[in-house]
């Protein structure tokens, strides 16, 4: 069999996504072996500009016109382009002032009026430009739907992930509910599970890390954490911390 | 005529950057250093969150350093509310980040690093040509991993250390689990230090001035900064030493301390502590060998770290098993109240400083990070440059490889360098 | 023993062994199953359905589109829809692939003797009512009169069209095709209605009250074509449903396929319209 | 050995030493977090003997929340090796041991369940009174046949009646530490099942059913925790090598994908999934058709985060059961 070209790249992030490949110590080899490592620089040199890929996994929000073309040249250049984390699927956390602060004053905060100023633009994901053909989610990404992804486009196909909210996996492994039993700013009926619940695992709320859940009932998350005291300005400042495209008053 | 010989994209490093060289007839005139990671504008997502949430957001400038970013900005918020956290806690802090520092000097050694030494182009290469020993350094940064994520809740930007405390208690059973792996690394890190011992064929490079934390053994943090033999520097005026500013073609910043060019990271704290854990006898010829280096030496003070961090991780997890079963660090209830905070960790890549205010409704007014890779940035271009000298006239592709792997010797981090976050 | 008898949930071993495509989505897969289980596929009756295995991508439910040949090889009508159907869509003759069943209801091939038969298809609903039709041709003598109404968006989706028209002439079937739009006719093609289904039927003359009606297609169609029949005069125990839905299991465990408090799998595919009375999600 | 004996309250650690003889002792006790759970455990302090419910109940021991139950290599289909513990299920109340006998009936019925059924032969249950309390919706059972051994309080001790060979086999091994059995038992036990409903209430048109659908926010707390929710998704995942597994996994009538298909959705709306779990708890579904399969046991209503109660749109009186 023919090994698939890989190609492994990263756009406005903090690299974590690709972090997670080199975190899968036990895999590594045998993933290296399977694929042929096309593009992948922070991990091997000379990179293959030219080639064509078989999958793509490419991290980062779009936040510059250098990233836009990083993102076209993967889109064009691969048979399967994934939108790899929350940064790539949902904007992330570089995203969460984009409807609340002006793109030019978060820069002048920064860099200041002068010429070393970035050119930039609101950090926004995969999806607002190019068509995308899987997605992996969260901050950072689970290593075992990393996997389940690379067993799968081996085999010729897509992963089956589930869509249910962190809650299912919270309550399977049978740990308390902070959002009922201790009042907390839980996101868990509204995200996307597959991370087993690390957080309210260890009595830590949902973030909401890994992006909204398909058809969540935002509208009633939102009056359950109201009626439980927590302001509408802070509840909306947890929710895109990570997402920032929320309707909220979606009840579908 | 002028041209221009330009590594692009730096592989083999953390985040995107590249190095340009600009020759006049043939003779390097001018080395830039561009980092030009896009940047994610952290100071601006900081303005205005809660003090609960400072360090959740933050965590997230770098994935590598996640653990250390988080726990520098726990400290730092700590320290604005006056707030001391419990044994347990700060047990658990210290291990988590000795699991850090083992995962991330493990992937720098054995997948970015050794590469270099092998003259193979990179991970996937040693996957082929040197299984072997890719295994031990994964096995290595397994470990590292294993203990960030059974302490940290999960392996990149952990949750469950918080502010003033834990989310919950690390069980005996998995202390036990990890006192297993580390005690199954320790020999690979030992050898480690034969393999890393191998210097890079360069010329001598500039000899650097170290600057470090004072730190306890087996500690990260500390009151007080060293550089070379200046007297002690307080943490909490680190402000009246550090001057920092941007420079036009990288979106990072440079950073002088007290007037001086810096070098930061392993080599740098290897020379200025002397704190040696029990059973660290095998690293002694090793540790006099790093002394009074330059930046080469940095690879085999990463693998002396290596070892230091079994060996204290070793300690930890003894000493948690043994400490108090009352003490679950579960976090005080907080109340916000105006103040700021500076806290300073080594990063696995040197020095880092969280420093942030809060109005008294507990919502951040100003925020300051200064990385590792921002202290490094001067000390690199001046390598750099000292380096593009010594290889005048060479041909263009050894020049720039040379380059490249200089680079790698700092170990750069560029996402965070250019995360800076200053209000 | 088969596999099969032993546990429920172990699909026993089959191969891909060929392939013929039928429109731009849709493929007629020739699947060989393990000696072993030919026994377990003994019994099929039309309209049941198996659960195909796809190694890699999971498992699917499908409703062979003939009943299994003398050499137990089982022809199965898949469109290319999502992860499994492609992957199958992807294999070559050799693949291994994995096979549960026959589960579910048939046709009432018994009790429909002697009576006149009108099937109604609309698109992908022609595979089960295929091996209905190929039943009901091979023991001609046991049946009244057959009829096949067969509707398709346009004539490249119109699946086994000359083999229908074939089995017409030879067997004297009423056959009826349509199409929601036709393109251009292209020269040398049959000739076929533009039309829908439903608007065909009502112009139909039959023995409603002796007929069985067997109807197979995409969901809305199912409530346009029964109030024709009912309007015709079928008896509602007459009117066979061939129903689709989410499935996993097939041995009514998994609950994906309720319909109201029947199970799709066990109690159907193929309903009457009168055990459906009073469930309003049915149809 | 008489079926049923009196075991004083001060043998009863040594009463479950003995049942640890039998497989490894799991019994109601707290999670770290303060969760009430079944789990492993070695002595009686650990045990909450008077706990009111459990949050995920005792299905998770014959049908855990992820179980890899086919493998591949190479193309063909395989069990995975290795098999279950056995395992004594101490303390388990009237409701959750309805609803065991609940699920026997679906997943032991032909074709039989073969996961379930290895599981479910190497579960020994020890059922035990409860005290109900304002989530409970059933008549107050003080005991249950469908056990292998019942502790029924009583002052100071238990009546223990043994309701199988393996309960009885249990009671011989503990003999020296049990009397004579006191007065007969307290009656018949009841059943814990609230009564069948007519499906046709599921489609009615109480706007209590809008209410519902509007504030549901599909978390799955309800069937996730209901002991006798059983619905199952199915999942292939290939590994790097070639080979792969397949897992089932609790699935949810209140998620979306539950009734999705390839471009479209048998019940696209949250009102059409709650409307499934009304029939599916209250009227039964196929071949349990007219069965309710709710045992009352309370955690729907006291783990909902909206206070959904379907029972509501039937305003079924408390302690109304219905005898099998
Ligand atoms: C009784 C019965 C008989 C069928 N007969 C045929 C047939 O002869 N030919 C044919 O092409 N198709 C048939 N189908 C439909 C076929 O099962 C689906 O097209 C197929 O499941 C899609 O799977 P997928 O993985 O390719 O699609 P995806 O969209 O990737 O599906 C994901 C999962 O959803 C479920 N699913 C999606 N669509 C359906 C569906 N329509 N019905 C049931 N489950 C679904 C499957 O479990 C699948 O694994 C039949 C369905 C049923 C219930
Ligand atoms: S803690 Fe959060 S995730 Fe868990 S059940 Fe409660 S709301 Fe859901
Ligand atoms: S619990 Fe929430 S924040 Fe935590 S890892 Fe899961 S999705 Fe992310
Ligand atoms: S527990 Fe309540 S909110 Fe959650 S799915 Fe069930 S009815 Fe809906």
């Amino acid at each position: 069999m023919n090994k698939p070209s890989l190609a492994i790249a990263g756009l406005t992030a903090c690299s974590g996504c690709q972090l997670t490949l080199l975190n899968c110590e036990g895999e590594l080899q045998e993933i290296l072996e399977r694929f042929q490592v096309a593009y992948f620089p922070m991990g091997q040199s000379d990179p293959d500009r030219q080639a064509r890929y078989d999958l793509a996994l490419v991290e980062g929000a779009v936040s510059t016109p250098g990233d836009l073309a990083t993102l076209f040249h993967f889109r064009n250049a691969s048979r399967l382009l994934v939108a790899f984390g929350t940064c790539a699927l949902f904007g992330g956390i570089a995203a969460q002032h984009n409807r609340t602060t002006p793109r030019p004053k978060l820069l002048e905060a920064v860099y200041g009026n002068g010429e070393s100023r970035p050119e930039s633009f609101p950090p926004a994901p995969f999806k607002n430009f190019v068509s995308v053909d899987a997605g992996i989610t969260g901050c950072p990404p689970e290593k075992g739907e990393l996997l389940q992804l690379l067993g799968a486009v081996l085999a010729g196909t897509l992963p089956a992930f589930p869509h249910y909210p962190v809650c299912l996996e919270c309550r399977s492994r049978e740990t308390l509910c902070l959002l009922l039993e201790r009042n907390q700013l839980c996101l868990g009926p509204v995200i996307q599970a597959g991370c087993n619940a690390r957080c309210p695992a260890t009595g830590i709320p949902c973030e909401g890390c890994r992006g909204p859940v398909a058809e969540a009932n935002v509208a009633q998350e939102l009056e359950l954490l109201l009626e439980r005291g927590f302001s509408r300005e802070e509840i909306e400042r947890r929710m895109s911390r990570f997402t920032v495209e929320w309707d909220y008053g979606q009840r579908r | 005529m002028g041209s221009v010989v330009e590594v692009n994209p730096l592989s083999r490093v953390e985040g995107h950057g590249s190095v340009k060289v600009y020759l006049e007839g043939g003779r390097a005139e001018r080395v830039e250093l561009c980092l030009t990671e896009s940047p994610r504008l952290f100071e601006a997502l900081l303005r205005g969150r809660s003090y609960a949430e400072v360090p959740e957001i933050v965590c997230r400038i770098c994935s590598l350093c996640s653990t250390v970013h988080k726990v520098a900005a726990l400290r730092a918020v700590e320290d604005a509310f006056k707030l001391t956290v419990s044994r347990t806690t700060q047990l658990t802090r210290e291990l988590i980040l000795h699991g850090g520092q083992l995962q991330s000097h493990a992937l720098h050694l054995y997948c970015l690093l050794l590469p270099d030494l092998l003259e193979v182009k990179g991970v996937a290469d040693l996957a082929r040509e040197a299984p072997d020993l890719l295994k031990t350094g994964l096995k290595l940064k397994q470990v590292g991993n294993l203990i960030q994520e059974e302490l940290g809740g999960r392996l990149i930007h952990p949750v469950n250390i918080t502010l003033g405390g834990l989310g919950r208690r690390t069980s005996r059973d998995t202390l036990q689990r990890l006192a297993d792996g580390i005690e199954e690394i320790l020999p690979s890190c030992l050898q480690a230090l034969q393999l890393f011992r191998r210097s890079l064929p360069f010329p001598p490079l500039p000899t650097p001035h170290y600057l470090a934390l004072a730190t306890a053994p087996h500690s990260f943090t500390g009151e007080e900064f060293q550089l070379d033999a200046l007297p002690g520097m307080p943490v909490s005026r680190y402000r009246e030493v550090v001057s920092e500013w941007t420079v036009p073609h990288s979106h990072a910043k440079s950073a002088r301390v007290a007037g001086m060019v810096p070098t930061v990271g392993a080599l740098a704290r290897l020379n200025l502590s002397q704190a040696a854990l029990p059973g660290e006898e095998p690293l002694r010829e090793a540790l006099v060998e790093v002394q009074g280096q330059d930046i080469r030496a940095n690879a085999l003070a990463q693998a002396i770290e290596l070892c230091r961090s079994a060996l204290a991780a070793r300690l930890l997890v003894e000493e948690l098993l043994e400490h108090d079963p009352a003490d679950t660090g579960r976090p005080p209830h907080l109340t916000p109240a105006a103040g700021s905070g500076t806290a300073a960790y080594e990063a696995p890549r040197g020095v880092l400083i969280h420093s942030y205010s809060f109005d008294a409704s507990g919502s951040c007014t100003a925020a300051d990070v200064i990385t590792p890779t921002s202290l490094n940035h001067l000390a690199l271009e001046e390598n750099l440059w000292a380096l593009a000298q010594a290889l005048d006239g060479s041909e263009p592709a050894l020049l720039t490889g040379s380059l490249e792997r200089l680079v790698r010797c700092f170990d750069p981090c560029i996402s965070c360098a250019v995360h800076l976050v200053q209000l | 023993m088969t596999a099969q008898a032993l546990e429920p949930y172990l699909p026993f071993a089959a191969t891909l062994v060929e392939r013929r495509e039928l429109s731009p989505d849709t493929a007629l897969f020739r699947v060989a199953p393990e000696p072993a289980a030919r026994s377990a596929l003994s019994g099929f009756l039309p309209g049941q359905f198996m659960q195909l295995s796809v190694p890699g991508a999971g498992e699917v439910p499908i409703s062979p589109a003939d009943l299994p040949g003398a050499d137990g090889t089982l022809e199965l009508c898949v469109r290319r829809v999502g992860q499994v159907t492609t992957l199958l869509h992807q294999a070559r003759p050799g693949q291994p692939l994995g096979l549960r069943g026959p589960f579910g209801t048939g046709f009432p091939v018994e009790e429909m003797t002697g009576c006149p038969v009108v099937l109604l298809a609309g698109g992908l609903g022609i595979a089960p009512l295929r091996s209905l039709l190929l039943h009901l041709v091979r023991n001609r003598e046991r049946y009244g009169e057959v009829t096949l109404m067969y509707g398709a968006r346009e004539p490249a989706l119109m699946l086994f069209r000359e083999e229908l028209v074939g089995l017409a002439a030879a067997h004297g079937l009423r056959l009826y095709l349509t199409v929601d739009f036709a393109p251009e006719q292209a020269a040398g093609e049959y000739a076929c209605a533009v039309g829908l289904l439903p608007d065909l039927l009502k112009g139909f003359r039959f023995d409603a009250g002796q007929s069985y009606t067997a109807v197979c297609g995409p969901p809305p169609l199912y409530r346009c074509l029964i109030g024709e029949l009912t309007a015709a005069g079928v008896a509602p125990d007459r009117v066979l449903l061939s129903l689709e839905r989410r499935m996993r299991c097939g041995i009514g465990r998994c609950c994906h396929c309720a319909i109201g408090t029947k199970l799709c799998c066990t109690d159907g595919p193929v309903f009457r319209l009168s055990e459906l009375a009073g469930i309003p999600e049915a149809l | 050995m008489e079926n049923s004996a009196y075991l004083a309250q001060e043998s009863l650690q040594q009463f479950l030493d003995t049942l640890g003889g039998f497989g490894t002792l799991h019994a109601p006790t707290w999670s770290e977090s303060g969760v009430s759970l079944f789990a492993p455990v070695r002595s009686l302090d650990e045990i909450d003997l008077g706990y009111r419910r459990t949050q995920i109940p005792p299905k998770k021991y014959l049908f855990p929340f992820r179980d890899t139950f086919l493998e591949y290599r190479e193309g063909h289909y395989r069990f995975p090796d290795g098999t279950s513990p056995a395992t004594v299920l101490f303390g388990v109340h009237a409701c959750d041991l309805e609803a065991i006998a609940y699920l026997d009936l679906v997943f032991l019925s032909e074709p039989r369940d073969p996961r379930y059924a290895e599981r479910r032969a190497k579960l020994l249950l020890v059922g035990i009174s409860c005290t109900p309390d304002e989530y409970c919706f059933c008549s107050e059972p003080q005991g249950s046949a469908r056990c292998d051994l019942f502790l029924e309080a009583r002052e100071g001790g238990f009546r223990v009646h043994a309701g199988t060979a393996a309960g009885a086999a249990m009671l011989g091994a503990a003999s020296e530490l049990l009397q004579e059995a006191d007065a007969a038992p307290s009656g018949r036990a009841p059943s814990c099942l609230i009564p069948a409903q007519d499906p046709a209430r599921a489609y009615s048109r109480d706007p209590l059913w809008d209410e519902f659908a509007r504030r549901c926010v599909g978390c799955g707390a309800c069937s996730a925790c209901c002991p006798t929710c059983y619905c199952f998704d199915v999942r292939e995942t290939p590994g790097l090598s070639g080979d792969g597994s397949r897992v089932r996994e609790w699935d949810n009538c209140l998620f979306p994908s539950h009734g999705a298909v390839a471009g479209g959705n048998f019940r696209p709306t949250r009102l059409d999934r709650l409307r499934y779990r009304f029939l599916h708890k209250y009227c039964g579904f196929s071949p349990l058709e007219g069965r309710s399969s709710c045992v009352g046991c309370g955690r729907c209503k006291e783990l909902c985060p909206v206070d959904i109660d379907l029972r509501e749109l039937v305003a079924m009186p408390r302690g109304e059961t219905e005898q099998p």
